[in-house]
């Protein structure tokens, strides 16, 4: 249980445990396997940043590479899927939504309800969002809001290499389409994962932190950024309750009302831009459900609204940062009617 | 790479087969007419696209499939529902919005689907199941059963980006797939010729790796012929092939369409040009079957709409308990 | 001043003077002359709910029918606004966006920013959205949210004939790339109109009824909707204020806010579906700018977290109406600590 | 409509020309191998993809374009954007993201532009450029300039739909646009020969409704004659054109590819596979121009690489106040 791997890691571990178990797991995508048709080595490169190395070998004809044709190869995932496959398909940056998000919103994620409840599409899409890398405008998005907007697709945020584990291994055990955000700068991040396969159940958040006087809710990326604002705030005696919902779609709004109600704070914490996104759907929540115990406004810690910027000097502000919750944390514990 | 083929003699099919042929194609027919009929009269809600006219291309495809192969549909999908043997009644309740539809009212007609008949679903979205099929050949490939993946899909959907990606992927994972194109001169309001730049969509085949095929569309025995051959290569690994069914809508683009833009083609195909009188011609004429045998399965289909009508018209509709069921099978 | 005249003839005839008045401005998009290439009329068509009608013959050349790309022509007229035309294409439906919204968001919405301020690509993209046809899960949807989301697109919902020409207007004079959504069950609808051009700025709120207990906030075909749930409600003594914000993207906050201000009360109606949407999106707003005013917890009035359904028995449970606004109203004003 | 076109003689270039053609593709080559240098001690931030061993496809097209033209490029621009202008020290400023950039440091390497120039953006989408080729082609046709507009794009592009979609739209539309694919053997790791499922890029062309034509792209000249011949028949009306450039790429797929896919085809690539070695030989064999003038330039494209180096090292990086400027023109 003490053993240490990383984020990248604990997701191949999980894609080898389950393609094990089940053998109607296949996964496919650009380079998943790397080098077809090419001379030298097949398996070159396991995925561009390495999360799907040596499946190729270890489950022979069951790791296919693709042409760049994001419709075509996911909406091929979700047919699969339909006829007792169980595909993961890596939509390589969640950038790339673009080219093939009608396959994954009118398709995909509408099936069940179209037809009446008689289909079942058990497809992961793995995919890497998020800033950090200067990956610039078209490599960096966040852009989980839009998957979360969408009824029927499940959408899941990773936040430590021990959620990215039992995460992935719900995924591809659940029934309905996820939608699975990897983010780009934390596959090097190293944590506790224990090395038997085990899943992390949907809609459970994770009390990161327990503490009396804010709620602190984060997604993804930003729950380390916000264990880091509390572990500088509990210094000044300010105690967080953080709360890592590790689900966006279902949102595990319980916990997150629970915590309010006895915090009567709320900071939300999303990478991603401001307009509608997960921050004002958490803060909209509380404020419709939990009023009577708010004793402060909401505040909300995101990106600005523009493109992310390429060069590091603004990346680097671009991106939540600590300090920023810090200061959101001390402005609703400060506030005054 | 591209060739035009002619109707051959009936050769394969027996008599059984011949009068589920026309079984098919009757019912098709008998099913879009009286949808034009009852539109006409406000009582069917949404957009209805008919398929009126193009029968022999689902029947001449779907004969050769069973419950291993899937088929993609579009928005035009009644035909090829039917000729996957999704069941006429549950689908006449579909169109009418009620519980008891194939999609329990949920989806209408252009969503009428049976996964477990390997019908995929009609699809509002032009060009949604060329990427769909690639995936459940592949499924079928992987689980070693034998079965193909068929999409239909019109000639504008063929200047859409994913018809054109999943004939690339087919061919690169060399899938059990065909790709059937009906080209029935028109997208909407717009004409083929205009919005196809090729002289055919088969001619397509070639950039994409696998063989193209035109076949006459009001020709029930020149589709049986040409999908049995793509479909039997397809089982036996042989990889996709890209089939262009030509022939002419009916009915306008949905249910409401003046057409406007049409000349008096439709009058003259209507005339001469359909495949059902020219089933009936032939079958009659070479002795393979007497026409009493196509009356009664006439009458047997008239009486299976009207009883559908009226078993829709006295359906419920789905109610408030419907509204949130079945968007995810856990939450 | 007292012309009445439709929806659907109020776009057309914003189209008309503005083409009239600027000859870079061109029309394009699948049949919207309609007939390309066919034996019989051009022009047979003029869109598929007829808002182009006539201009194929008005303008030679500068109404031109499309392949169904919607891709390739979205991202032509994309192109060729950053090369001196004012382009409108139409992206028939809204729910077509999965086909083509790279174009939009990648591509138009950041080539400002990405590009150093240098690019300009005044792009309209018409677009018809929402319930009401009984066109089920595929042609109904409101989705404005997911563009909304995306820093560089501007968002227009016209919620009345009025609404619908003056902001077309702008959106063709206004120099950034504008998704503006038309409500496909609204174009019979009929109402003053002024003949002469005349263009609403973005971001500014216009307040359909003024009212003290409490403040509506709703969006294009909402705002009907809003307002009779308003005149019911006078009868029996609640008077609301009810703000038609025109434009999601760019928000005008400040309306919003100063009416909460003195309302205290908060009702959000949007037609699209609940997470991450406009209702989420203004009640943030207003639980973290005017906490000190709210009075009672905000009220959210949105379709269900499910596709749009087909029957018309659902359809009209899943499209909110007048009746649930009134009782999201009722409980804001009797709400208590 | 697939053909071969092998080198001519030089033909229409004056002096002049082939000294300009070749200082852009030294600038091209000498800027390539610096990035590469530079990347490797880790001073450049992000995804760099370099152009060395392709700079016969961007000059060979772009010397036929002037301010009226516009090209798209992708996330290997480096090359487009040198060869349609776009200033080499505001470039390098760019990759290191530098407020004097060409973007101001919000770009980066995959989002140079220069719109001035009619360079319309590298572009970090796969298949992100054709699509607004044909609208520039458009507008230059609405307008009357008589100006193209060329989009540059890969094997791997040449199977996304987008890709495929606009070379339907701009024979359709009949647009004054060049499709250059450039097919450098890879996608990332992935073989042309495996992802795209035909012979050739170009025999893509006939479905489409426009000629396909493949060329050396190792030859510079063979690349400027059939890029003119494209071009010339675009300015006239007469529509689009299809062109395979073939050639290898010099570098990984980005920087810090090890490359473990590959054989030994780089190397030998580099060795007998180079268009500046082969310009060199040819102009200096046939007497067009001295080996002291392509020395001089070679000096001079040094000592411009290494000041805009230094230039963009000593550059500040943009500030706070530069995070939320120039989302839109008007808020
Ligand atoms: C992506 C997308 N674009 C546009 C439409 C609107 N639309 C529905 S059917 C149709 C025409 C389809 O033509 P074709 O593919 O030839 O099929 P046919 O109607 O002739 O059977 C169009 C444009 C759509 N449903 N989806
Ligand atoms: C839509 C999309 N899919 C995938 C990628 C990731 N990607 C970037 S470059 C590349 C390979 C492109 O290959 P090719 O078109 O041959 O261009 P080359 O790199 O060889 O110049 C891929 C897959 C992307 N940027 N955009
Ligand atoms: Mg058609
Ligand atoms: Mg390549």
């Amino acid at each position: 249980m003490a053993r240490s791997i990383s984020y990248r890691e604990a997701l191949n571990e999980a894609l080898v445990q389950e393609m094990e178990r089940d053998s109607s797991v296949v996964v496919l995508g650009e380079d998943n396997a790397g080098g077809a048709g090419a001379p030298g080595e097949q398996d070159a490169w396991g995925g561009v940043l390495g999360v799907t190395k040596g499946l190729y070998d270890r489950f022979p004809g069951r790791v296919l590479d693709t042409p760049i044709s994001e419709s075509a190869f996911i909406g091929a995932a979700i047919g699969a899927a339909t006829r007792g496959l169980r595909p993961v398909a890596e939509l390589m940056f969640i950038d790339f939504m673009g080219v093939c998000f009608d396959q994954i919103f009118n398709q995909a994620a509408k099936f069940r309800y179209m037809f009446g409840g008689k289909a079942v599409t058990p497809v992961v899409i793995r995919t890497m969002y998020g800033a950090g890398l200067n990956a610039a405008a078209q490599h960096s998005q966040a852009l989980y809001p839009l998957f979360t907007h969408i009824p029927g697709l499940k959408v899941v945020l990773p936040s430590s290499p021990y959620e990215a584990k039992g995460l992935m291994v719900q995924a591809i055990r659940d029934d309905d389409p996820v939608i699975f955000c990897e983010h780009k700068a934390m596959y090097d991040v190293v944590g506790d994962v224990p090395e038997e396969p085990y899943a992390i159940p949907f809609g459970e958040a994770n009390f990161v932190r327990e503490g009396e006087d804010v709620t602190v809710v984060a997604f993804g990326r930003m729950v380390p950024v916000a264990a880091e604002a509390a572990d500088e705030l509990a210094k000044s005696g300010v105690e967080c309750e953080v709360i890592d919902p590790r689900t966006t779609s279902p949102l595990d709004t319980d916990s997150i009302l629970e915590s309010v109600e006895s915090t009567g704070r709320l900071v939300v914490v999303d990478e991603a831009t401001p307009r509608c996104n997960l921050a004002t759907d958490v803060s909209a929540l509380v404020a419709k459900e939990a009023f009577g115990s708010l004793r402060a406004p909401v505040e909300m810690v995101t990106a600005p609204h523009t493109p992310v910027p390429f060069s590091d000097a603004l990346e680097s502000l671009y991106i939540p940062d600590s300090q920023q919750v810090v200061n959101a944390v001390k402005k609703v514990t400060s506030w005054e009617r | 790479m591209t060739e035009t083929v002619s109707a051959k003699p009936a050769g394969e099919l027996d008599e059984a087969g011949l009068l589920a042929a026309y079984r098919t194609m009757r019912t098709i027919r008998a099913f879009e007419d009286r949808v034009h009929q009852e539109f006409a009269k406000g009582d069917i809600p949404g957009f209805v696209h008919l398929y009126a006219g193009e029968e022999a291309s689902a029947t001449g495809v779907c004969q050769h499939l069973d419950d291993r192969d899937s088929i993609a549909s579009t928005h035009r999908g009644h035909g090829h529902c039917i000729a996957k043997g999704v069941d006429v009644r549950e689908m006449m309740a579909e169109i009418y919005g009620r519980r008891t539809g194939s999609c329990h009212g949920k989806g209408g007609s252009m969503h009428i689907a049976d996964l477990s008949k390997g019908m995929l679903g009609a699809n509002g979205i032009v060009g949604g199941g060329p990427p769909l099929i690639c995936g459940t050949a592949l499924a079928a490939k992987q689980q070693g059963t034998g079965g193909v993946g068929v999409a239909f899909f019109g000639d504008g959907a063929s200047n859409q980006g994913t018809t054109l990606e999943a004939l690339n992927l087919a061919s690169v994972w060399n899938l059990p797939a065909i790709f059937v194109a009906e080209n029935n001169g028109y997208a909407e309001a717009t004409s083929a010729t205009w919005s196809v730049a090729a002289d055919n969509i088969a001619d397509r085949a070639a950039g994409f790796g696998m063989p193209g095929v035109i076949v006459d569309g009001f020709d029930f025995f020149a589709v049986h012929e040409v999908a049995g051959e793509a479909i039997e290569r397809a089982r036996n690994g042989g990889g996709p092939t890209l089939i262009e069914v030509k022939f002419t809508r009916y009915y306008g683009h949905f249910e409401g369409d003046q057409q406007a833009y049409r000349g008096d083609e439709v009058a003259r195909a209507q005339e001469q040009q359909d495949c059902l009188k020219a089933f009936r011609n032939r079958v009659t004429t070479s002795g393979a079957l007497a026409g009493e045998q196509l009356d009664e399965i006439d009458r047997d289909v008239a009486a299976l709409i009207e009883e559908s009508v009226e078993a829709a018209l006295a359906a419920p509709k789905p109610t408030r308990e419907d509204l949130e069921t079945d968007v995810y099978i856990s939450y």
